[in-house]
């Protein structure tokens, strides 16, 4: 009886792969521009992944061919680690034969999938991968995103200028190189405008009780707080921190820009800035406008930073492919790095040597709502 | 410094409060099926994604909904172990474990699936708003309930297990499952009941939790878990009273270590494996814990 | 002195607040026969275990060959010459017949890790000789054509020859049998006291054994102890124990409460 | 026996050729699948040692791995490039002068996995082992923490990058070849017996004179060794690693397959290595929206995880004995059963 069910189950199985690959050849073989998604849909950093899918999904609505083509998005889920990100890649240009690779999101899958990638002579193009290393001394690489040195130097003037900070105090997830590079770049740029870091703590991704970091900052009484980490752990921290009488102004990175920043920080966020690549009320290009109409009509909702840089990255793909009138890999490559001017949802984008130059938003937290601040152009 | 040191003081015994009503639940599970229940952080996340649907998506009052979501949560524990556990209590414990993995990465992916990983806020009770300030100390009003529940809560249990039938017959199956099945006690009921309790705590403990730190994801339970079960070793796994003052222990010097070494706040979470690790090389049977007369020969 | 194997002083054993054994003393002769009798929970097994070391006595020692063995790891007393059985029979299920006789040669297996991997000669030629002994074992129990057979595809008369087989592999002096004739009927238990007497001889062995059945005791021991809530009531030849009214009571007392 | 000696060098050399045709005919894509099922058999293979031969249940592989997967790259890393990359804290002077070739490099991995194994089993196994679980567990994120928090030592988030891919078909199956050599001649050992003894009945092995702490530790800091070669193996592969490179979820992977061929057969994790490295690459198509017959359903990425975590649940529930149960393959099982089935053709 035993036996049977397993012989069932397994029978099941055998199956199901069956089907899962003919399913998946058949879908290759028709004519389409085929384009690999690389995101993180389950793991540690699913939401990222999700999120940054919606936009994705909303953006090639909007736009859905090219070349007259149309154009075939191709998930792959990296789950939020490095080697199923180099697998996944793997899988989308050797048995998939795509065309152009969006993702991965995080900086360190990216990495992982930048030899395959530069081997294979495919574009890749990350939405929110910020590490700065990423793009060096490649030729196959580029983001959709600011990189990390100049969000940092925004937020040392910013706070300098505007906040009038003399003194900050550095609170690092020491699990995100995101976080451990733009606290880096923050202190020299910030060092560098006369100001002087008087505090640093470390905190864990995931972690939830803070209560001993902030008692360790209170004594240094800082002027401002410079957080660049997750909204997860900022809006916790943030509570946290004004329960236990730590009043100072928190200034944080993109990191931020997530809708749960607010319904989890509740009041204590109340007044925190942050430094962002995108505010839908920034949004003056068309595009943006059209993007930001799509989206809320098809999930209710604003878009995210996620999801408005991924939307961008399908964007200034499909603007290269059509560029480069070819679907040649290497041509859509040229033409992809040579992108200048391009009105994208998140406004005027150029890649140089696969670098995004484009303006970062300041936007700040007022009545449980983002609000836009400022825009400091690069 | 003395009001630091108090305040750190009042964070830990929150903090250990919550790591004590899960470690409770483990201990429970560990004595009657001398099984680490791998899902039981697990099902503290149910319990906490439960509340939230009461309040937020079914509208109740939030008393209401913490009741119904203690309650169902208890039958989502009786329900793992009737489908999962049961039928394969008598093969080998790798057996067992195996499968208590398996139901623990069905959980989390099942929510991640179904309400995905986009972190949730969670609504927080009236009576929990607020903070207490006295002079440089501050007491968030959670942060004085978890402790004043959590040891209600523990006070019942141990009242349950020393003066109800069914509580001697847990003390009782715990020490040796096949005589007291040959005693006339129904064992499965007093499984399920193990079961109900620990997974109603560690709904509470969920909930707690999620109040005291507002931001539900389906791999919330994972760490809670992991350093509850450490709590319930230190304190003598099978021990109800040792878990709770495992837990205590533990919430207190993880806040005490970062308070005083500040530049070890990264290595905070590691702490409860080192301690673990000492407690088995030193007094594996815990605080509390006196030799278990295993079943032998 | 000398012609005691094992000699057992004060032994008290603790279980939290419950006392199992209280100021037990007995002592094994060499080449004898010796029974540890008793009711149901008088502390006969608890006595096993503390003698094999399983557990440390709360008070007291053991001498086993002169040598004081007291709190020694359980597994160290075998190659002083020390094996037992279990009162359920615990073979080691998925292994064959044969593999579980070669487990009692385990201990004095001298090849190091690296060798079964370069495949020396040490190894080989070891190996070789354990299977060899252990077919040579199992011949003298008449099992040897079940010798390839799944310990759990027996009889359970043969699962406790095999038993006793697997722990003559290691060559012990004193051999500790638990309740050896549980579970068989008359004309199995008289096979098996011939089979002990025989084992007794051929291997030159010195037998304490633990059993509830009063005839079988009484035609195999030449000495007999009695255990009763933990204390000794008794100690003599089984004549001797068959009169004493401290025994006569302990087993009628339990017979009342059964009946 | 010299039959079967031969016989077993003869297919040796037959998947040697079969490799060599491989890594000149397949696509890249396949060969990296090809590598990822040896790397992923000998983690596999020496897990099975501790968990179905001995009967600890561990969830160490993912932590050891990863110790592997770092120690390897630190070393085989050129010092100048590890200068270049540690630009948060410099590294620290001995590792960063430090230099190794790739074989010492995975050799060192090894033993400081083991070392690693050691330090964990001893604690754990100087008791009965029940909580060896629950400490490789934490092992495991302890590993991660520490990996984030030692900047001089790990690069801390940032993790290394531009690890020379030295890993191709022959080191991975040379190494998977080797592992299941040295697993299998462990087994077939009085060593072996004695691990199986302390799995079916613990105190009857110790009434045996079985020194079960000593058993116990060979099984998990050989297995240790393997799964640190495992790990520097991979980080080869793929050439760059973080803190986050081994997560749970190599761990739940390895555990599905050791339970579906079986607990206790190294023929079993060897078979159903292939079927679940291949098939979760298959099952990759869950994750996009699917066409079949003419209707659309939407892509749910995480079925997949659903479907591995059902999988090991069932086969828990009703068939506990996997593919192969304890049984291995032999080549007088195959010549019998051949030797059978012509019999029955008569």
């Amino acid at each position: 009886m035993k036996r049977l069910l397993f012989k069932t189950v397994l029978f099941a199985l055998v199956t199901i792969f069956a089907i899962g690959y003919g399913v998946s050849k058949t879908y290759a073989a028709s004519n389409t521009i085929k384009v690999g998604v690389v995101y993180s849909m389950t793991g540690p950093v699913a939401s990222f992944g999700q999120s940054a899918w919606q936009g994705l999904q909303v953006a090639k609505e909007i736009m859905p061919t090219a070349l007259g083509k149309k154009i075939d998005l191709i998930l792959v889920d990296d789950q939020g680690d490095k080697v199923q990100a180099a697998n996944a890649v793997n899988k989308l240009i050797y048995d998939n034969k795509v065309d152009a690779i969006i993702g991965p999101l995080i900086s360190g899958n990216v990495m992982s999938a930048t030899p395959i990638v530069e081997k294979a002579k495919i574009p890749l193009i990350t939405p929110t991968g910020t590490n700065p290393l990423l793009t060096e001394g490649k030729n196959f690489i580029s983001r959709a995103c600011f990189i990390d040195p100049f969000q940092g130097k925004v937020a040392a003037i910013y706070a300098v200028k505007d906040l009038h900070a003399k003194t900050a105090a550095l609170v690092i997830d020491s699990a995100q190189d995101y976080s451990v590079g733009l606290a880096k770049f923050f202190e020299e740029n910030f060092k560098k405008l006369g100001g002087r870091i008087v505090a640093k703590t470390f905190i864990q991704t995931g972690e939830s009780n803070f209560s001993a970091q902030i008692a360790s900052l209170k004594p240094a009484n800082p002027q401002i707080i410079y957080m660049p980490c997750y909204y997860q752990e900022i809006a916790l921290f943030a509570r946290q921190a004004r329960e236990f009488g730590l009043k100072q102004p928190i200034l944080a990175g993109d990191g931020a820009a997530e809708a749960a920043l607010i319904k989890v920080g509740g009041a204590a966020v109340n007044g925190l800035t942050f430094t962002t690549g995108f505010a839908p009320e920034a949004i003056k290009t068309p595009l943006g406008k059209k993007f930001e109409q799509a989206y809320q009509a098809k999930y209710h909702k604003l878009p995210d930073n996620f999801a408005a840089l991924s939307a961008d990255a399908y964007f200034m793909l499909v603007n290269a492919i059509d560029r480069a009138k070819s679907d040649n890999p290497i041509k859509i490559n040229t033409a992809l790095r040579a992108t200048k001017n391009f009105q994208g949802v998140t406004g005027n984008i150029t890649l140089v040597k696969g670098d995004a130059i484009k303006p970062a938003v300041i936007e700040k937290v007022e009545n449980g709502k983002f609000v836009y601040v400022t825009t400091i152009n690069p | 410094m003395l009001t630091t040191v108090l305040q750190q003081l009042i964070n830990g015994l929150s903090a250990g409060s919550l790591y004590a009503l899960v470690a409770i639940g483990y201990t429970m599970v560990y004595g009657v099926l001398r099984m680490i229940n791998f899902a039981h952080g697990d099902i503290l996340m149910v319990g906490a994604y439960l509340a939230f649907f009461g309040i937020s998506a079914f509208m109740l009052p939030w008393w209401v909904s913490f009741i119904t979501a203690i309650i169902l949560t208890g039958f989502v524990g009786v329900l793992v172990e009737k489908l999962a556990y049961k039928p394969i209590r008598n093969a080998s414990r790798v057996s067992l474990l195996i499968t208590a993995v398996g139901v623990s990465f069905f959980l989390e992916n099942l929510f991640l699936v179904l309400f995905g990983g986009v972190p949730k806020a969670f609504p927080i009770a009236p009576i929990f708003h607020g903070v207490l300030n006295y002079n440089q100390l501050y007491l968030p009003v959670v942060s004085i309930y978890t402790p004043i529940v959590a040891l209600v809560l523990l006070y019942m249990l141990l009242y349950i297990l020393h003066h109800t039938k069914y509580g001697m017959a847990m003390r009782s199956i715990a020490l040796d499952i096949d005589t007291t099945s040959l005693m006339g006690i129904n064992v499965d009921i007093v499984i399920s009941l193990v079961f109900f309790l620990g997974s109603s705590l560690a709904a509470v403990g969920g909930i707690l939790w999620s109040t005291q730190y507002p931001s539900i994801n389906p791999l919330m339970g994972i760490m809670p878990g992991l350093k509850a079960f450490a709590a319930a070793v230190l304190g003598g796994i099978g021990d109800v009273a040792g878990a709770a003052i495992g837990g205590l222990i533990l919430g207190i010097s993880e806040v005490l270590i970062v308070a005083f070494f500040p530049s070890l706040a990264g290595y905070k979470d590691a702490f409860a494996f080192l301690l673990l690790i000492l407690v088995l090389l030193f007094k594996p049977t815990g605080i509390m814990g006196k030799e278990l007369e295993r079943k032998r020969f | 002195m000398e012609n005691n194997i094992l000699v057992c002083e004060h032994i008290t054993m603790k279980f939290g607040g419950l006392v199992a054994l209280n100021d037990v003393s007995l002592n094994v002769t060499k080449s004898s026969i010796t029974g540890l009798i008793g009711p149901n929970g008088a502390g006969k097994t608890t006595m096993f275990n503390v003698i094999t070391c399983n557990l440390k006595p709360t008070l007291g020692n053991i001498f086993f060959e002169g040598k004081n063995i007291t709190g020694f790891k359980p597994y160290k007393i075998v190659p002083l010459g020390m094996a037992r059985t279990f009162q359920n029979i615990r073979l080691f299920e998925n292994l064959t017949v044969l593999e579980n006789i070669m487990i009692g040669f385990a201990h004095k297996v001298k090849y190091r890790l690296f060798e079964p991997i370069l495949k020396t000669p040490k190894f080989l030629n070891q190996e070789k000789e354990i299977k060899i002994k252990a077919f040579e074992l199992l011949e003298k129990v008449n099992l040897k054509e079940k010798a390839y057979l799944k310990a759990t595809g027996l009889s359970y008369g043969e699962q406790r020859k095999v038993e006793i087989a697997r722990a003559l592999a290691t060559s012990p002096k004193l051999l500790l049998l638990d309740e050896p004739a549980a579970g068989m009927n008359p004309s199995e238990k008289i096979a098996l006291m011939y089979f002990i007497k025989e084992i007794k001889d051929s291997f030159n062995l010195t037998i304490l054994l633990i059993e509830h059945d009063m005839k079988f005791v009484m035609g195999i021991c030449q000495k007999i102890y009695v255990l009763d809530y933990g204390a000794k009531i008794a100690e003599g030849t089984p004549e001797e124990i068959q009169k004493n009214p401290k025994v006569i009571a302990a087993y009628l007392g339990e017979a009342n409460v059964k009946g | 026996m010299k039959r079967n000696t031969i016989l077993t060098i003869l297919s040796i050399i037959l998947l040697f050729v079969f490799l060599y045709y491989a890594s000149h005919h397949f696509s890249r894509y396949t060969i990296i699948i090809l590598n990822n099922i040896a790397i992923t058999m000998i983690l596999a293979v020496s897990y099975n040692l501790i968990n179905g031969i001995t009967g600890q249940f561990s969830l160490a592989p993912n932590g050891f791995a990863a110790v592997g997967a770092y120690t390897a790259a630190l070393l085989s890393l050129t010092p100048a490039q590890k200068q270049a990359m540690f630009i948060i804290d410099p590294i620290m002077p001995f590792l960063g002068s430090i230099h190794l070739p790739f074989l010492a490099a995975l050799i060192v991995a090894g033993l400081v996995t083991a070392f690693f194994g050691f330090i964990l089993g001893f604690p754990v196994f100087r008791t009965r082992g029940d909580y060896l679980a629950i400490v490789t567990l934490g092992f495991g994120i302890v590993i991660d923490i520490v990996a984030n928090n030692a900047i001089t030592i790990t690069n801390g988030p940032l993790g290394l990058k531009g690890i020379s891919n030295y890993t191709n078909v022959w080191w991975s199956y040379g190494w998977l070849v080797f592992t299941i050599f040295v697993v299998m001649s462990i087994i077939n050992s009085n060593y072996g017996r004695a691990m199986k003894a302390i799995r079916d009945d613990e105190d009857a092995a110790v009434a045996m004179g079985i020194n079960t702490f000593k058993m116990k530790m060979i099984a998990f800091v050989v297995g240790a060794f393997f799964q640190g070669v495992a790990g520097g193996l991979l980080a080869h592969l793929i050439t760059t690693i973080s803190p986050t490179l081994f997560t749970f979820f190599l761990t739940f992977n390895l555990l599905v397959i050791i339970v579906m061929g079986g607990l206790g057969s190294i023929t079993g994790t060897v078979i159903a290595t292939i079927v679940i490295v291949w098939g979760s690459e298959l099952l990759r198509v869950f994750d996009q929206p699917m066409h079949i017959f003419g209707i659309t359903t939407p892509g749910i990425p995480g079925l997949r995880m659903i479907i591995f975590a059902l999988l090991l649940i069932l086969t828990m529930l009703f068939a506990r004995e996997g593919i192969m149960g304890k049984k291995e393959f032999s080549w007088d099982w195959l010549f019998n059963a051949i030797k059978g089935g012509i019999k029955n053709g008569k």
